[in-house]
């Protein structure tokens, strides 16, 4: 099991609230990226992240899109899994029973095309052991609306936390897309129907050819792209939406070092995400929260929870909630 | 389980080889997976440059606390591969994936492969060496210009038949026409394009052959988790296919991740169609 | 002067047609990133583009944002430039007259806050010496339209178009923003009030935070986001918009190779302009024109024409105007 | 005019010396550029990596085929620079924007340096050396851990008085202070932090004393086609700003692009406020 040298104990508090819920630390292993942590147990300590959040869950199971679903891009990757999965029921049977045991807290992620399914999967997740909040995939298309991505409208959003917010006692957190001309209205719009924190942001949508073979690369055309690419683009949407949001951000794209993350910190995140940098390097939890640690102690700041929003005017106004 | 010993591990690169035009062989010292490399296993290697993911390539040789690549220029990544110099220390992940299984009750075993698809071999043939049992080997090719790695099988001591499409090396044909003019082999191991290894799974189901082939798909994670990697099998086969499976009621096989699952399928459980 | 190794004679058509504007190849040096090539020509032979695009001019001269204005980032950079520039009068007298000798044929950018600036600075564009067409940068704040962006919405998009449309006789080009949900709607509008090609896709919003500083990088907070980083996006909307529109496609966003270029190309573009890359090899426009002869020639084609939409569905059914 | 011959160049990386904590110099064999390089001169390296524009970095010393850098890890892409390997191949562009320039009728000049503001001076030294006009060299940093440099600077057998800000290396104090305590200079030449030539350009203007700095600003592409490193110049100065300028009607000053129509600034020039 890998540890970093010079990675002394910590001398600051690194935890961080995501609405109700405690994390020990503000790193989160994003959603379809980490399973449960158990492939990467082998070679680092999954419980080195303050949570982990599971790949979302649908209703009925699915068995995601054709091949070849990813494909790598300059500083980044395309992916088109197609929300593949076993569906609530089978998980609930079969995996949930194994959260008992899981190395750190977890955020379950559910994903649906009405807002009845999400509702309806979201229920089912409250109080599963080691639960500590549900994050709401948003960003597939709405049946209930012709097919438009929930996140790509306000209401839609609205629509569906506040369906899951009826059901669940347990924080809960909209997952918006940077598709979108104007990230603030979505963010709003979630928070008013009673969101208790924003991710930001899944995968921007791309797509890559296949020169050689004249066709898309992915089977199904278009895809998220992810990883340190799309860095800038997370970074603005987390500091356009920090402008007006009161509730908690939880900040991802591309974070691959601490220095990464402490830019997600101070734009006004109060958690961040780690995905596609776990593939590279599976440390990477390990990096990121030694280097925020010492930033923090080089401000003489006694909680991590202080670099929120440090770069951020509207900071200087807000108090305590983050 | 070996296969599940793991390494994150800083390698150097000592030799590098051109070998055919756009064909290289590299030499890595990188003592913790070379030691515990077997057949089909592959490492993921962190390409310096603007790429986030980790390249897969499969293991050709590995003596002592060396490993060795032999790969293609195909695109960005293994044409930064291709140009680094002898000293760069690169980070390597593995050994990884399932490995070839050499029966002991084995009397003999084919292989087949298709161009790169030589890769998995080396180590394999040195298990069969180890244990003493026969082995024939089928390599082939688009041209003699694309066989690659055969010299170094054969430095072994071992007997390769080659064909190539055009005739320009060894027999006028495919490696299925070559195996179709043999006697019924004990036991297949295939390994190459996707073409060939579903004429080759067709050819061993027919003929009630076990076969085990090593897949290739594009990777992300190369770790199991994205699940960009997967492979329809038949439900209750030998893999061990973790979550999420085909829903029950529709479909009769499960979704297997070539990164974890395998590399290594057998022929009867894969499912070439959905 | 640097010329390529083995870059024989080409033995197929270069040439493209980008409304009635001809062009000699399909590489187009993109605005903001090239002058008028003199700077580059110590190094390179600007001739090497089929067309160069000027920055963008506006009505009234411009300083421009405050420093920093760009900042690097994974495969790529951010600028605020701001639009700065001498204005549209300046322009004319002490610019437009070297256009006379300019090392390849030249379109001119236009930028402007109100559908009546387009059109003013357009009118006075037309018909200078070696300007085959207007391109119109309408990702500029609206400022009859309480500050949203032009190409954020269809409508001010076709104004602009319609507006310019009336008073020049040149090729009008519409280049898009892609800070869109849905770059189609915008594509078509611009199509419908007369426009003869789209340009995607403008630099991508984005920002960095300087962790040691704890602000913005960039004076103006965030930036547009250029290079490597964005080429996935940039395919993904030329191919969209390749699936409604009948005009032609300038395609760009992180071309550095001839492989990046075909990309475009087999997506649905007629042509395909490069930024930032200048910056990094001067060289670019000699290595991309001969890896796409060269991909012409490996597919037994005698234009580079008939590359554009191989990888489209669309352009099956599709003729000839491309 | 020599400072328009530039070259895009393959350089050899030849030696490379940790020289303090986060500091580096590196040589590299580059003879089209080294045998051009004037003083303030700098070079646009396309580092390998993820990086999509070069990084400018001021030419330290030039001498035959080589010419060697001088810089800190500052960030992402120095970092990178100080960890290739000798023996890398790595593409120049340069030497790129003006020099200063040494009057013939100099009787004497002070150079004013403050940290890593010291990478111009060698060059100019070596010029002033060899027209044989005194030079004297202020050299002044916040500690001494951050002087680098002068050793190398000394070995030209210059007397430099340096200063620290808390007095760890001679006088306690910044290099204004030096410089005021000294007889007036005939011509001075600055480069450092913004803030120190801010102050020697009022320390200059205000005595009359002719003064060239060397400025830096967040390069885009190194060219002088981005407009990204901008700075307000009077309008009418000896700078060549090309367009473009600011609105004639509202405001006294041009726009100048560091990259190419500096470095090099006379103080007189410079317009510290917008
Ligand atoms: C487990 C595993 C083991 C592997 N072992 C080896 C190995 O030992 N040696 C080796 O050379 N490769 C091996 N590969 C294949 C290699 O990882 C891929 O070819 C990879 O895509 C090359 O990356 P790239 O960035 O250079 O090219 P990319 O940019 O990914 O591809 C460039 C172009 O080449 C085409 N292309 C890429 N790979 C292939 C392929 N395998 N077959 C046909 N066309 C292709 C693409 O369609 C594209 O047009 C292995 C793959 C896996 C999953
Ligand atoms: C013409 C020119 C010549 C130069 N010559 C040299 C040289 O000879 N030696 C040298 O070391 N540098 C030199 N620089 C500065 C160097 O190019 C920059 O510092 C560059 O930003 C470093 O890039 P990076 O990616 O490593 O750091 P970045 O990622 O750009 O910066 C990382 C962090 O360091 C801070 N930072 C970066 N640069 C500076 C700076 N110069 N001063 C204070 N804080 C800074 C940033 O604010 C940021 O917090 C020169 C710059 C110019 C324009
Ligand atoms: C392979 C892969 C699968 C993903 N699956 C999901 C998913 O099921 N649900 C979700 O909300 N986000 C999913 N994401 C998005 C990530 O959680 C994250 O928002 C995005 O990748 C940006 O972060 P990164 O750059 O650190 O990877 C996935 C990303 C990747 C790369
Ligand atoms: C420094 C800089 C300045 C730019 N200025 C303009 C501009 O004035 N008008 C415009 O339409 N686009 C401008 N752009 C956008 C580019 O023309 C281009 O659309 C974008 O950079 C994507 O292409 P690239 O990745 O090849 O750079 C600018 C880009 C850069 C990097
Ligand atoms: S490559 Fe990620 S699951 Fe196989
Ligand atoms: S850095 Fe681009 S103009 Fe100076």
């Amino acid at each position: 099991m890998a540890t970093l040298n010079g990675s002394a104990q910590p001398r600051i508090d690194t935890r961080v609230r995501i609405g109700s819920a405690r994390l020990k630390n503000p790193l989160v292993a994003a959603s379809g990226c980490y399973n449960r942590g158990a492939e990467f147990a082998r070679v680092v300590d999954p419980a080195a992240y303050g949570a982990i959040v599971l790949k979302s869950i649908t209703a009925q199971p699915r068995l995601g899109n054709a091949m070849p679903r990813v494909a790598p891009t300059p500083a980044g990757m395309l992916n088109a899994i197609g929300l593949q999965g076993p569906g609530i029921e089978y998980f609930l049977t079969h995996e949930a029973p194994a959260l008992a045991s899981a190395p750190t807290a977890i955020i379950a992620s559910v994903a649906g095309f009405s807002v009845a399914e999400f509702a309806a999967v979201a229920a089912r997740m409250d109080g599963l052991p080691n639960v500590v909040a549900i994050e709401l995939d948003v960003s597939c298309p709405n049946v209930d609306r012709e097919g438009e991505c929930f996140a790509a409208d306000p209401d839609s959003t609205a629509a569906v936390v506040a369906a899951v917010k009826e059901r669940v006692s347990l924080p809960v957190i909209a997952k918006l897309t940077p598709n979108v001309a104007d990230i603030k209205p979505i963010a709003l719009a979630a928070q008013s129907a009673g969101a208790d924190a924003v991710s930001l942001i899944n995968a921007v949508r791309g797509m890559a050819v296949d020169v050689t073979a004249a066709r898309p690369v992915l089977a199904n055309v278009s895809g998220g792209l992810s990883g340190p690419a799309i860095r800038p683009i997370a970074v603005n949407a987390v500091w356009e939406a920090a402008k007006v949001l009161r509730i908690p951000i939880i900040g991802m794209g591309g974070i691959e070092t601490g220095r990464d993350a402490l830019e997600f910190l101070m734009a006004g995140a109060t958690a961040v995400a780690i995905g596609t940098a776990n593939f590279r390097d599976p440390l990477v939890p390990l990096r990121v929260l030694r280097d925020i640690e010492k930033e923090a102690e080089r401000r003489k700041l006694s909680t991590v929870a202080a670099l929120t929003g440090l770069a951020h005017p509207s900071f200087a106004t807000k108090t305590g909630t983050r | 389980m070996p296969a599940h010993q793991q390494s994150l591990e800083d390698a150097t690169l000592v030799s590098r080889e051109f070998i055919a035009p756009g064909f290289w062989h590299l030499g890595l010292r990188s003592p913790h997976i070379a030691g515990r490399a077997g057949a089909a296993q592959y490492v993921a290697v962190d390409i310096p440059g603007d790429f986030a993911v980790r390249l897969p390539l499969g293991i050709w040789t590995a003596d002592g606390d060396t490993l060795s690549l032999l790969f293609r220029e195909w695109g960005t990544r293994t044409e930064r591969l291709a140009r680094l110099p002898v000293g760069t220390t690169l980070s390597l992940l593995g050994p990884l994936g399932n490995r070839f299984t050499t029966p002991t009750s084995a009397k003999g075993a084919t292989i087949v492969a298709g161009g790169l698809g030589i890769v998995p071999f080396w180590l394999l043939a040195k298990e069969y060496q180890r244990a003493g049992i026969a082995l024939e080997v089928i390599v082939g090719a688009r041209s003699k210009d694309l066989l690659v790695g055969v010299d170094t099988l054969r430095e072994l001591g071992i007997t390769i038949a080659t064909c190539t499409d055009d005739g320009s090396d060894g027999t006028q044909g495919n490696v299925i026409d070559l195996l179709r003019a043999r006697p019924k082999p004990d036991l297949i191991y295939g390994c190459g394009p996707p073409a060939m290894l579903r004429a080759l799974c067709s050819f061993a189901n027919e003929r009630h052959v076990p076969c085990q082939i090593s897949m290739e798909e594009t990777f992300g994670c190369s770790l199991g988790t994205c699940w960009g990697c997967v492979v329809p099998v038949r439900r209750g086969c030998d893999q061990a296919t973790g979550y999420p499976r085909a829903p029950a009621d529709s479909r009769a096989y499960d979704l297997a991740r070539v990164c974890i699952d395998g590399t290594v399928f057998q022929a009867a459980d894969v499912l070439w169609q959905r």
